[in-house]
């Protein structure tokens, strides 16, 4: 049973995506929005604590959100992929559960 | 109706809000519809167990007092995270008894708090079909 | 409102106390007379049950779990439907607590 | 797949009322069916047809009363939320003696068992904010 974690908060706002990355399984993704599209900007998907690049499971962001707070493309992590709404419908179909942090 | 594995994800503190509240809320009302429920308090969420709180002070809720009262509305499965006490120098010692009548042991009067590392409660996530987060 | 013995205590629009620290029992009876019940020993019994488990849990319980809670601690023949019905016929739930000076129960909405 | 949708934060203070539109949207367009959109905790007040944000910004209460219109969505607004948070409807509001009342059109008052209900008969709940 896989699970499709959300994460809407920057890291620097609260601690979603510490939780979710303490709890995260090998099998599960995550997909950040909103101000959670921060994460996937290299700098700060590799500090120490997040380090998204040891994960084992899938990364997505959701473009219009990093679109929208100007984060380009070049600036992102290597393992984030850039995904659009339906993209995030069919993620939502593909695993068991959804995990959205709060 | 069928029935499904529902689990309501606390992570907040009781006091800040109403969010406490409005998540114990939905676990009442939902109580009604007979499905298999369980509670995890997670990170500050298990703020909201400490027992010897005095709400009255700041005009809020009594969540914690509230909460004993769930093994009436047969909510027996109380998942508290290990690590999460640990972080927060907490023991179960520091937590309300919560009690519930076990239907599968003769009705005998049964702790309702579990203990349960956040490696097995990551797992248990995944056996969820709904999972509630406030 | 909710005027008993010259003196009137607010009520939300569906008669609730909005203070419960404003109940009496004089309260309760008026809220009885008013729906053409008077209260016995056994209305009482349930009555004080809930003062104190409101008191305990701070939950105004819904119905379902009154009767398991009263048939728990007041005796199996008590923690029936029927019998909490015949006591409170507007359902014993909403109207017991209402008399009891409780908010609406948890579960009603 | 059918999914049920929660919404938890104020439309004023998040954007998770308008990401749970874009998402309906998508699925709905993907062909998904959705069970029930639950409006909780601060995302009551999008159904409050009161709010006059300047004319330059977007209704967000309207959008999801338009995709409501054009597939027949479920908009449930939970009624211990609403009150606490002054969103009524006429039915609510004369219940109880207020003379205002502000729900707006295509959504209804209703309570907690809803979310409960649309969980369990959906294949996915999908929460936001």
């Amino acid at each position: 049973m896989a699970i499709l974690h959300t994460i809407n908060q920057s890291p620097d706002t609260g601690n979603q995506l510490l939780a979710c990355v303490s709890r995260a399984l090998p099998d599960s993704a995550i997909i950040l929005y909103e101000d959670g599209v921060y994460a996937a900007l290299d700098k700060i998907a590799a500090r120490p604590n997040i380090e998204l690049q040891k994960l084992d499971c899938k990364l997505y962001a959701v473009r219009d959100d990093c679109e929208a707070r100007g984060l380009q493309q070049a600036a992102l992590s290597k393992m984030v992929k850039l995904i659009d709404y339906p993209e995030f419908v069919e993620l939502v179909t593909q695993y068991d559960v959804v995990q959205a942090w709060s | 109706m069928a029935t499904k594995k529902i689990m309501y994800i606390n992570r907040v503190t009781p006091h800040s809000g109403l969010t406490a509240k409005e998540s114990l809320d939905v676990v009442l009302i939902g109580a009604a519809f007979e499905q298999d429920v369980a509670l995890a308090f997670i990170d500050d969420g298990v703020y909201q167990l400490l027992k010897d709180q005095q709400p009255e002070k700041t005009g809020s809720r009594h969540v914690a007092k509230s909460f004993a009262a769930l093994g009436d509305y047969d909510v027996r499965k109380i998942y508290v995270e290990q690590e999460s006490l640990d972080e927060r120098g907490l023991s179960e010692a520091d937590l309300v008894d919560l009690r519930h009548e076990n239907p599968e042991d003769d009705y005998r009067d049964t702790a309702s708090i579990r203990l349960i590392s956040r490696e097995k409660l990551a797992r248990l996530f995944g056996r969820q079909d709904v999972l509630f987060n406030f | 409102m909710l005027e008993v013995n010259g003196r009137v205590y607010p009520t939300d629009e569906e008669g609730y106390l909005e203070n419960i620290s404003d109940w009496s029992e004089a309260i309760a009876e008026a809220m009885a007379a008013a729906d053409d019940i008077k209260l016995s020993e056994a209305h009482w019994d349930i009555l004080r049950f809930l003062r104190e488990y409101y008191h305990e849990y701070e939950i105004a319980p819904a119905v379902r779990v009154l009767t398991k809670a009263v048939g728990r601690r007041l005796g199996k023949d008590k923690g029936n439907s029927k019998y909490l019905y015949n006591l409170f016929p507007d359902g014993p739930g909403k109207q017991a607590c209402r008399y009891a000076g409780l908010p609406k129960p948890t579960g009603c909405v | 797949m059918q999914f049920a949708i929660l919404i938890n934060s104020d439309p004023n203070q998040s954007p998770a009322v308008r990401s749970a539109l874009k998402f309906t949207r998508a699925a709905l367009e993907a062909g998904h069916t959705i069970q029930r959109v639950f409006f909780y905790q601060g995302a009551v007040t999008t159904a409050s047809d009161m709010l006059l944000p300047p004319q330059n910004e977007e209704k967000v209460g309207e959008l999801w009363s338009e995709l409501a219109e054009k597939y027949k969505l479920e908009l449930v607004v939970c009624i211990a939320a609403a009150q606490r948070r002054g969103v009524w409807s006429e039915a609510e509001a004369g219940r109880l003696g207020y003379k205002a009342h502000n729900l707006r059109a295509d959504y209804t008052i209703s309570g907690l068992g809803q979310l409960i209900e649309a969980s369990v008969e959906s294949d996915r709940l999908v929460s936001f904010g």
